[in-house]
């Protein structure tokens, strides 16, 4: 086949083009046409198929994720916003610190530890991109049901690859989450997550601007894996003669990721980079295409110059390939020299491949011709926007009338003991150690807490103790009877978590993982979860810096639980104040902050004990959480607690197990009057936490509390070696160790 | 004056500015080294940090081991040069030979992170003599290649030499053979371990103990009184 | 017993980075004439009974399924000729 | 150009989890008839040039001193009669 250039595009206006194939819908092609004036050439139609893929160009959600965008509080600490790699936030004493999270759900399910293996690595070159040194790494999952045979296939690959990839780059996995459910049997949920810390001049955006500066494209050589991988294509469609099913999962090397980190890092150090971007979903084409439409002028690229570890390797699959490892900077002439040899210091291939122009076209060259000459915002910025039609599905209704109030409850103090060593031995609400072993949270020397506290917490300045607290939190269930509600209760939870910590909250990022956006039901879930997260962000006072979305979640009709994961970082003054989740001193006083009601719809015990999903789930009280968050940040500053734990999925009752095991202490609980103690236990109302408070701080907290507003009751003490609840059981903490630690494992075993 | 402790950088390492600081906050002065170096910038002693040289895709440390400054290593600590490995390093060491055996998979296949009990067995070493015969000591675990192994006659002449320096003391982590943490070579001054000394070193990190410090003052104390 | 051999190796196409660690590493060890590595797996199955079609295709099962992920891995399926495989290091 | 391949096998003598994994998993997968399971490595050199006895001299020792540890691992060296090893999955 001979090259398609420009010129052949424009003279055989008539030839058939497999934009279909590519996942482009017919008037995507036309209008592609109608901008370019005249058909496409191979190369453009490949750069506009992936880069308008669902994928790249966010086309279905971008109408809702605008309110981001539109409902922004007032908040001084945001220095970049959504639209770059990641957004950044500035978190005092000249740091700023950026983070964001990614799905990496498809090829996790077709190979475990090569998905999630490359899931961390494209999260943590984001990271990079924005000038920052990569400081912790997160993993919220959700699996199929525990029981099932796939998820002792998938499982235990995906843990063993983002500890793989992780622990090889150096990267405290501080925190995550691991949820099992029937609904994501076939679609499991990978995000990776990672945090990145700079000084505020060191802040780098994607755009190539200075007519004359210098394309360098660093990292792996280019390869034939993962072609078109962003969009699930397959590439026979380009020339039937080579190999087919180019597969769409990559094979990690986190080595040269990790070389990566250290020449960016270095050539960042040594001022000598204007732009940068990372290769991830659409490879060349979207590192170009993007740099070139953030810029000022135009861009020209040599494709021969690209360094391929196969040479048989067309063109459009060089622009689309999705080789790891890869990033592309934007470098002034007179400083390449100095930018190749600190890459050469590292081993890391570099090549110059093309330059900034001062016109406005993206120009890609192959053997001399002429083969891309596009406007580049039109692919990377101008892609389809789709309002899709969406509706509350009919069944919405009947699912929040089958309400889990009436389930039955425990009959006495027997049965409730009974239940709460099934809720706290239960897949979900067991001990996720098994996992959590397999991630380094040491490395670098600066993690303050991980797992499994309630936030993982790095110091990144080892002077005055400045710290960042990092939460993430997602309850697909709690989503799933009410969308707007339940993504209000995962931004609440993630901003409970990093205050129970001791940490100030100060911004969001989130990652949407919905089903098929041509159902409307689905797309009814996601305009209200992105409703719900932007109007809880604004009240508040949390930005969105940034997020990801991962739609297509589904399998036939069944789509996952609508889920909605939210991160909420944190800043704390010195880690010397944070406030562990452990139990540690006998005779200190529990108390538990926030209001007690009957709440039942989606919780762990209506999961755990009855294998049911109905109702509402919990009422959220944004101004209370905040209330809440202020009470345990000032509570940490002044030494008054020691002790904290969020309440959220599984009660009270799962709070006190988690800290009373941490610590190694019993505790003895009182039922409060006015509540019984099913509903003590088990409720999962929103806007709560268990603190322990030494004696000596006793009048001084409650008299805090109570001065602003915040029910605060006294439940117990720390004491002995068992859980007990006057009136009705006890059970010793070995017996709740067992309960809780060995289910993982013997699932996985 | 006090000693310069070196603190070797491999494509790869991960936990040399960890090691750094911890010679750092024994009062050492912390001096970094670059594999292709091959000069050790007049360095008192050699501390090999923890990580993945090279990637360790053939074998951990086995890429390391032909790097230009493992040449000057190898040398100057068969003159007597105290050189510390952990983890990573234990494993580059084991494949110069300056210590015998080898370290293969876990034998529960998986990368294990833990807080980690250990006994310290021979105190008379150079980066040991701030910790008593005997003493128990927690430091982090972490690693996915830490299972010693060695044929029975080596074994049986370490414990006899009395060059098995550290033992894992409440579980065996990994399935390292006779419970074999750390090892010494015969002149005590190459010592090889899994567990991270230099992340205990500080009380509000990692485990939040400082019981990995004895290393980095053991060796400071040997280098200033002998100087 | 018979012998029966996997070997799983990443697809062609698949970057291999151990396999270019090793290569990356030949010249510092003064091996030249080496233009390509690519490691991979090998299984030995001691198997009970006759190796037959049957035992093979059966063999050739677990390998597609279980020992090699044929998203990007290939694999080959051999008998042994003699048992003694390796040859102990002297 | 000519396939040389080195084979690496952990030492009889020393515990292979690793096998034992697999060979433990078959059961779960319905095989039987499988008394042991083995799992080392296989290395495939491009070499450019002869294979002569002086490649293969300079082979064997490369993999003495670096593909293979002795402490723990044997080796065998051999030369591929076909360049086409492992079959493709359907
Ligand atoms: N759910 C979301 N919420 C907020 N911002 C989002 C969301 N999804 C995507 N974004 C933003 O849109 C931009 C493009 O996203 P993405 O394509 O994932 O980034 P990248 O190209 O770095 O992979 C980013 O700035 C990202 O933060
Ligand atoms: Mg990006």
């Amino acid at each position: 086949m001979s090259l398609d250039t420009v010129d052949n595009a424009s003279r055989t206006p008539d030839v058939d083009q497999p934009w279909k194939e590519l996942g482009l819908k017919e008037d995507e092609y036309a209008r592609v046409r109608e901008i370019l004036g005249r058909r496409p050439t191979g190369a453009e139609l490949a750069m506009y198929s992936v880069m308008w893929s669902e994928h790249c160009s966010y086309k279905s959600s971008k109408v809702h994720l605008r309110q981001f965008g539109d409902k922004v509080p007032a908040n001084d600490a945001m220095l970049v916003g959504i639209g770059e790699n990641a957004g950044v936030v500035d978190v005092g004493e000249g740091y700023a610190v950026t983070f964001k999270v990614e799905s990496h759900n498809h090829p996790s399910y077709v190979e475990p530890y090569q998905g999630a293996a490359t899931g961390v690595g494209g999260i943590v070159r984001d990271i990079i991109a924005m000038g920052a040194r990569p400081v912790a790494v997160v993993d919220p999952l959700r699996m199929g049901a525990a029981d099932h045979p796939d998820t002792k296939r998938v499982l235990p690959g995906v843990v063993a690859g983002i500890g793989g990839y992780g622990n090889s780059l150096g990267l405290p996995n501080i925190g995550g989450e691991l949820v099992f459910d029937a609904c994501y049997q076939g679609n499991p949920l990978v995000n990776a997550g990672a945090i990145g810390v700079m000084r505020h001049e060191d802040i780098h955006l994607a755009k190539a601007s200075g007519a004359g500066n210098k394309i360098v494209l660093y990292g792996a050589r280019t390869g034939g894996d993962g072609i078109g991988g962003a969009s699930i294509l397959a590439s026979e469609t380009f020339d039937a003669t080579k190999p087919s099913k180019r597969p769409a999962v990559q094979v990690g090397d986190p080595f040269q990721e990790k070389l990566l980190i250290e020449c960016t890092l270095e050539a960042f150090a040594e001022k000598l980079v204007v732009g940068i971007q990372d290769l991830g979903a659409a490879g060349l084409s979207c590192a170009t295409s993007e740099l070139a439409s953030n810029g000022s002028g135009g861009m020209r690229v040599e494709l021969d110059d690209v360094p391929l570890r196969d040479s048989t390797l067309s063109p459009e699959e060089i622009l689309m390939s999705e080789s790891q490892e890869r990033m592309c900077a934007v470098v002034e002439e007179a400083k390449v020299e100095r930018f190749l040899a600190i890459c050469e210091k590292w081993d890391v291939i570099a090549t110059v491949v093309g330059e900034v122009t001062d016109g406005d076209r993206l120009e890609i060259f192959w053997h001399g011709e002429k083969i891309v000459d596009v406007d580049p915002r039109t692919v990377a910025h101008e892609g389809p926007v789709y309002e899709r039609p969406y509706a509350r599905p009919e069944w919405q209704d009947a699912l929040q009338a089958d309400d889990a109030g009436k389930l039955p409850r425990p009959a006495d103090g027997a049965e409730l003991r009974a239940q709460v060593l099934t809720l706290v031995g239960s897949p979900n609400q067991a001990s996720k150690a098994w996992v959590t072993d397999q991630y380094d949270r040491f490395v670098q020397g600066n993690t303050v807490l991980a797992q499994p506290e309630d936030s993982g917490m790095v110091r990144i300045n080892e002077e005055t103790g400045l710290g960042v607290a990092l939460a993430s939190d997602g309850n697909g269930r709690f989503a799933k009877l009410d969308p707007y509600t339940g993504a209000q209760l995962a931004l609440a939870e993630a901003y409970r978590n990093v205050a129970a910590s001791g940490a100030r909250p100060l911004a969001v990022s989130d990652c949407l993982n919905f089903g098929s956006p041509e159902d409307p039901a689905v797309m009814w879930q996601f305009a209200e979860a992105v409703r719900g997260i932007a109007d809880g962000c604004l009240q508040l006072g949390t930005p969105v810096t940034g997020g990801n979305v991962s739609l297509y979640n589904q399998t036939g009709e069944a789509a996952i639980h609508p889920t909605p994961v939210v991160s909420v970082l944190g800043v704390i003054d010195d880690v010397a104040r944070r406030t562990p989740m452990a139990f540690a001193q006998d005779g200190q006083l529990l108390y538990l902050l926030g209001d007690t009601r009957e709440e039942f719809g989606g919780s762990a015990w209506s999961q755990a004990v009855h294998d049911h999903l109905g109702g509402l789930p919990p009422a959220v009280d944004l101004d209370r959480e905040k209330l809440l968050g202020e009470i345990l940040v000032s509570a940490s500053r002044d030494g008054m607690i020691d002790a904290a734990h969020d309440l959220s999925d599984g009660g009270l009752i799962q709070a006190v197990t988690e800290s009373c095991l941490r610590g190694g202490n019993g505790a003895r609980l009182v039922v409060p009057d006015g509540l019984d103690a099913f509903t003590l236990l088990f409720s999962e109302s929103a806007g709560r936490a268990v603190v322990s408070v030494p004696r000596s701080e006793e009048l001084r907290f409650t008299d805090m509390c109570g001065a602003r507003g915040l029910p605060v009751t006294r439940i117990g003490v720390v004491d002995g070696d068992a859980v007990e609840v006057q009136g009705e059981f006890t059970v010793p903490l070995d017996e709740l160790r067992s309960a809780h630690e060995a289910t993982i494992p013997a699932l996985l075993a | 004056m006090t000693a310069r402790i070196g603190v070797v950088t491999f494509p790869g390492t991960l936990d040399d500015r960890d090691a750094l600081r911890a010679a750092r906050i024994a009062g050492a002065e912390p001096v970094s080294l670059w594999h292709r170096d091959k000069d050790l910038k007049q360095v008192d002693a050699v501390v090999l940090a923890g990580g993945f040289s090279y990637g360790d895709y053939l074998r951990a440390g086995a890429i390391a081991r032909f790097s230009p400054v493992m040449g000057q290593i190898i040398e100057q600590a068969r003159e007597g040069m105290p050189v510390l490995g952990i983890c990573n390093g234990f494993q580059i060491l084991t494949e110069t030979h300056l210590l015998p055996g080898a370290m293969l998979r876990n034998n529960h296949l998986h990368f294990v992170c833990k807080d980690q009990k250990l006994r310290v067995e021979n105190a008379e070493t150079a980066w040991t003599r701030d910790y008593t015969a005997g003493q128990e000591i927690s430091v982090p675990l972490k690693n996915i290649d830490g299972r010693y192994v060695a044929d029975e006659h080596a074994l049986d002449e370490l414990e006899a030499e009395g060059r098995v320096a550290f033992r894992y003391a409440d579980g065996n982590p990994n399935g390292s053979l006779r419970d074999i943490a750390g090892i010494t070579n015969a002149a005590g001054n190459v010592v090889g371990l899994m567990p991270h000394p230099e992340h205990a070193v500080e009380p509000l990190v990692g485990t939040g103990g400082t019981d990995g410090l004895g290393f980095f003052t053991s060796i400071l104390k040997k280098l200033v009184t002998a100087s | 017993m018979a012998r029966v051999v996997v070997d799983v190796m990443l697809k062609p196409e698949i970057l291999d980075p151990q396999g270019q660690a090793v290569q990356r590493a030949l010249p510092r060890l003064g091996f030249e004439g080496i233009a390509d590595v690519r490691q991979g797996k090998r299984f030995e199955l001691e198997v009970e009974g006759p190796v037959d079609e049957a035992a093979l295709a059966r063999i050739h099962e677990l390998a597609e399924t279980f020992l090699a992920n044929t998203v990007i891995e290939d694999f080959a399926v051999k008998v042994e000729e003699s048992a003694q495989v390796a040859e102990p290091a002297k």
